[in-house]
């Protein structure tokens, strides 16, 4: 059971990762990022990291993708009021 | 009560928290004076550690009291033989000079910039000292974390960002790399020390694959930092856009640190005698010497031709390590402190220049440095020096290194004088242009004007900013006569041997002296005017002989290698995937 | 430009199939997965269970390699003071007052409003909590301290914007944030142990990074603009 | 078999490091960057991971139990820190870049050297 959980986790992390690599527009990046985020706590619990896992979780899933939209939206509104 | 090697790095970070904290309240002297306060103490508690580990032997220090039983600890050590402490001494007295260039008259948002300043100073000197693999990642993490910042400083400048974006992207991929590399080797050995990894790996019978994979990964991230060829492109982009008082710490010191942790993980973790390790450091090494000299020699922007000629120095400090042995090691010290004062002193010229006219320019200046006398001197003396000078720090570590070289080593010499005349030569091209107005103006186009880095254009001879200048090159042609070179010998097989001993068992450190081949030969001193000759030859070449035929035949040549350095990220990126690739083979076959 | 695009992708496949056979080979040196030799993992154990600290991982962090924590949480305030710099009003920009912008997320949900004001009080609990008991359960300082610093900004989410401002004075976080993590360098080199102590001030300082560094790139998305 | 979760590292590594070098937007640079810091996480939990046993934590278990390496988990914490801080610095650069290069496609840059 262990076993099968802890496959499927890593699997999940690997394919989330391409995900997120090949997800070329920033602002759905940053969304497929926080899934990713997700990913990645469930594989760090069933490796047996609570504390890395609720790291990653508010860091992975809640911060890093904000900043990511808040920078992408920095960006559109500068571009919006300068032109390209 | 803290030992002197904590509080070494406890009294920066503390003062850096309370310039953070209440800087915007501060009138700027205080700001000043604390930064300077807080550097100096550092400076003198460093200077006694250092003044202990000569005459003592290396002191180690565990954080948090977990002292070794019987040869294993759970804790982190300290270990301050006297190479890392003396490197931590540089990494203050930089910072001295950095700050006085900056009293006054650099522009500052609240009280960041010496904020930054001194946790730079204070990770620096935690990643020099620390014998901790992972350790050192934190706090190479923390100095670069520092550098990008300080490096985009000047945030409404888009060379600026853009140099700070480049540099953030490919040391940060490097850090991870090596992070990868402690892992693996965490995987194999279960420890974290290097003296403890060391061990376990003698105990398994020495390094295989694996561990070769591993510790090349761990290397290669230490030598982005330390700009090796082809893991160089970040430093020309970034250098050339930092302010003038973080060039001197960025070129003179952290750098060098990346060799320094390359060396450090080479003997702790390998032994330091492997002979597939030796001839990928030195591929690495000459490559380096090298590319950075031409490179030096194409740039007309000062503070990227300086940038280039770290490039083509560290090059010859990464082939010291190749070398194995402790005179090369001394060697590699006298031309990294050498190189230190003398990079130090012409960034602060450029600096000078660059305060005054708004441009560093090289085609945009020539001439106009006439009447800036003390300045004209840094660039002559220091041009002089960069190409090997005696009695300079970089001609004794050159004679050393090349002295220490075995048979088949011819190479050395011939790439030695190359790079001393290339690097040498491009600052006196500068020196002729600037301040002698020499040749004809140089076609082409205009140069891009910059903001200057103080509220108003500098005076003719602001001596605040000039005297760190001055005292930095006296140090760098001086070092030679003022460090004892028995003692430095010293220092250097104290790095090479017993390290593990030392931390985790307290066995007493000390080497044998030993002595130095005799200096003042005179084959060494032609060694030096032989250099010297050569920058000589191609100032004079660069600035009066533009029609000379092999110049103008090679010019596609040249802007190739202008392409190649694109400012891409993704091809900086690439090249680093590629450099790692070849390194590790090197290393395993 | 082509040819520069072509040799950046030959370099990255070469490169790539490269790094995958040689560390593919480090790998396989590597004992199994799941085994059982951790050296260094069992004696931290045994030191942090002598300590008297339940949660292991914080023992190392705060006690054991209490100086890789340090190191750490000056990142972080590197960071923030990073965000000051870089995202700094600069030149001709100039900043919108907090009150034009009313309306946070475009269209925010009246539900989603109703929501957000309850959940502040309580996620700032849940943050108190979690530095609270980082010695005894998993959690800790950074972790509650992420999660206290995320609830401030829950106010964004109920398209408050000016009660985001006022409740976010910058001066006060900043000088938080740094009085923290003085604190946090004096008991990691001189009292390591103190993990309670350790974890309430890494939360202080975690949580007052984050509201700035956050607090930054908002006014970056909100405020500043290059007037016409 | 056994190898196989450390090479999940190893493929999101170099999924990270393809994602930078074909990226045309520095933001999406900045979130490849991260995912391929990733990596490091998973190769230190892996590394650290003990077949059977439980979280390194003995509040509700006795002590004497198997425990996973808690070492690797404290590694692993600060890393996940240093990873979101690099990320906002590396973010704000990006977005400086933007607005004064006014784009953030890393092919329409120009070259810094000259």
């Amino acid at each position: 059971m262990g076993e099968v959980l802890l496959v499927a986790a890593f699997a999940l992390t690997a394919l989330m990762a391409t995900a997120v690599v090949l997800t070329r527009d920033p602002v759905r990046q940053a969304i497929v990022l926080s899934g990713y985020g997700l990913s990645l706590g469930v594989l760090f619990v069933t490796l047996q990291a609570p504390d890395v896992a609720m790291a990653q979780l508010a860091v992975g899933t809640v911060m890093v993708p904000l900043m990511v939209m808040l920078a992408v939206a920095a960006i559109r509104r500068h571009q919006r009021k300068d032109g390209p | 009560m803290l030992s002197p090697v904590e509080l070494a790095i406890a009294v920066p970070f503390l003062a850096a928290m309370v310039l953070a904290g209440a800087g915007r309240w501060l009138p700027r002297v205080v700001v000043d004076a604390v930064a300077m306060g807080a550097t100096l103490a550092v400076t003198g508690l460093l200077g006694a550690v250092l003044w202990e580990a000569v005459r003592y032997g290396t002191v180690v220090v565990w954080v948090g009291g977990w002292r070794p039983h019987g040869g294993v600890s759970t804790g982190i050590p300290l270990v301050a033989d006297p190479f890392a402490t003396a490197l931590a001494l540089v990494v203050a007295v930089l910072t001295v000079a950095a700050l006085l260039f900056s009293w006054r008259y650099f522009t500052e948002v609240q009280a960041v910039f010496h904020t930054l300043m001194l946790l730079f100073l204070g990770a620096m000197c935690a990643f020099a000292l620390t014998g901790d693999l992972f350790d050192a990642f934190v706090f190479f993490e923390l100095m670069s974390a520092v550098a990008y910042v300080l490096t985009g400083y000047r945030a409404d400048e888009a060379r600026s960002v853009h140099g700070g974006l480049n540099f953030g992207v490919v040391n940060s991929l490097a850090a991870y790399l090596s992070l990868t590399g402690i892992a693996l080797l965490y995987g194999r050995t279960g420890e974290l020390g290097f003296a403890a990894v060391g061990e376990q790996i003698r105990a398994a019978g020495g390094p295989d694959t694996g561990v070769r994979v591993a510790f090349a990964l761990v290397c290669t991230g230490f030598l982005v930092k330390a700009a090796a060829v082809p893991f160089h492109f970040w430093l020309a982009d970034a250098h050339a856009v930092a302010p003038t008082p973080v060039c001197v710490l960025f070129s003179g010191i952290m750098v060098e640190l990346g060799v320094y942790a390359v060396a450090r993980t080479y003997w702790t973790v390998l032994g330091g005698a492997e002979e597939t390790t030796a001839r990928a450091l030195a591929v690495f090494g000459g490559t380096t010497m090298l590319l950075g000299g031409v490179m030096c020699l194409l740039q007309r922007h000062i503070k990227r031709l300086l940038a280039y000629s770290t490039v083509s120095h560290v090059g010859l400090l990464v082939t010291c390590v190749a070398l194995a042995r402790a005179d090369a090691l001394a060697g590699g010290a006298f031309y990294l402190i050498g190189h230190a004062g003398v990079k130090g002193a012409l960034f602060v010229g450029a600096g000078a220049l660059l305060n005054r006219f708004e441009t560093v320019d090289e085609h945009e200046l020539r001439g106009r440095g006439r009447d800036m006398r003390v300045t004209s001197c840094l660039f002559l003396l220091g041009g002089l020096a960069l190409a090997g000078l005696p009695p300079g720090g970089m001609w004794l570590g050159k004679v050393l290194a090349e002295h220490a070289a075995p048979h088949g080593w011819w190479w050395l010499t011939v790439l030695g004088v190359l790079a001393s005349g290339l690097t040498g030569g491009a600052v006196l091209r500068v020196w002729l242009r600037v301040f002698r107005g020499a040749g004809r103006r140089p076609a082409g186009q205009a140069g891009e004007r910059e903001a200057g880095e103080t509220a108003a254009p500098t005076p003719r001879v602001p001596w605040l900013m000039l005297a760190p200048g001055l005292l930095l090159l006296a140090g760098g042609l001086l070092v030679a006569v003022l460090l004892s070179g028995p003692e430095v010998l010293r220092g250097a097989r104290t790095f090479t041997t017993g390290y593990a001993g030392t931390v985790l068992h307290g066995r007493p450190s000390l080497a044998h002296a030993g002595r130095l081949p005799e200096l003042w030969t005179a084959s060494a001193l032609v060694k030096g005017l032989a250099g010297v000759t050569a920058a000589l030859a191609v100032a004079a070449l660069a600035v009066w002989g533009r029609r000379v035929p092999p110049a103008a035949r090679a010019r596609p040549v040249w802007s190739a290698l202008h392409t190649l350095h694109s400012g891409h990220v993704g091809d900086y990126v690439a090249w680093l995937l590629a450099g790692i690739v070849l390194f590790t083979l090197l290393v395993i076959v | 430009m082509n040819a520069v695009r072509g040799l950046r992708l030959c370099l990255l496949a070469a490169g790539s199939l490269g790094f995958a056979v040689l560390f593919t080979l480090a790998v396989l040196d590597l004992p199994p997965f799941g085994g059982n030799f951790h050296p260094y993992g069992d004696r931290a154990v045994r030191a942090s269970l002598l300590r008297g600290t339940p949660n292991t991982v914080s023992s190392v962090n705060f006690d054991q390699r209490s100086l890789d924590t340090l190191g750490e949480e000056l990142i972080l305030v590197a960071s923030a003071l990073g965000a000051v710099v870089l995202l700094r009003a600069v030149r001709r920009e100039e900043e919108d007052e907090p009150a034009r912008h009313h309306l946070g997320p475009a269209d925010v949900f009246d539900a989603l409003r109703v929501t957000g004001y309850p959940l502040l009080p309580v996620t700032v609990l849940v943050g108190v909590y979690i530095v609270a008991h980082g010695q005894l359960s998993p959690g800790g300082g950074f972790q509650g301290g992420v999660v206290l610093g995320t609830a401030l900004h829950l106010l964004y989410l109920t398209g408050d914007y000016p009660a985001l401002a006022r409740i976010r004075p910058v001066p006060l976080f900043e000088v938080g944030e740094t009085a923290a993590a003085a604190v946090f360098v004096v008991l990691a080199l001189a009292f390591a142990g103190q993990v309670i102590a350790s974890n309430v001030a890494v939360g202080v300082e975690v949580g007052c990074a984050f509201v700035l560094v956050l607090a930054k790139f908002f006014e970056q998305a909100l405020l500043i603009r290059v007037p016409a | 078999m056994a190898w196989a979760a450390y090479l999940v590292a190893g493929w999101i590594l170099l999924a990270g490091i393809y994602g930078i070098v074909t990226s045309r937007n520095l933001v999406h640079v900045v979130v490849c960057l991260s995912v391929a810091q990733s990596a490091t996480y998973l190769l230190l939990l892996s590394v650290g991971f003990r077949q059977g046993a439980t979280a390194p934590v003995f509040s509700d278990i006795r002590p004497g139990r198997r425990v996973v390496d808690p070492v690797v988990q404290a590694m692993t914490l600060t890393d996940v820190v240093v990873g979101a801080t690099v990320t906002a610095l590396l973010l704000a650069l990006a977005v400086q870049v933007a607005k004064r290069r006014g784009t953030v496609d890393p092919d329409a840059l120009r070259t810094l050297e000259r």
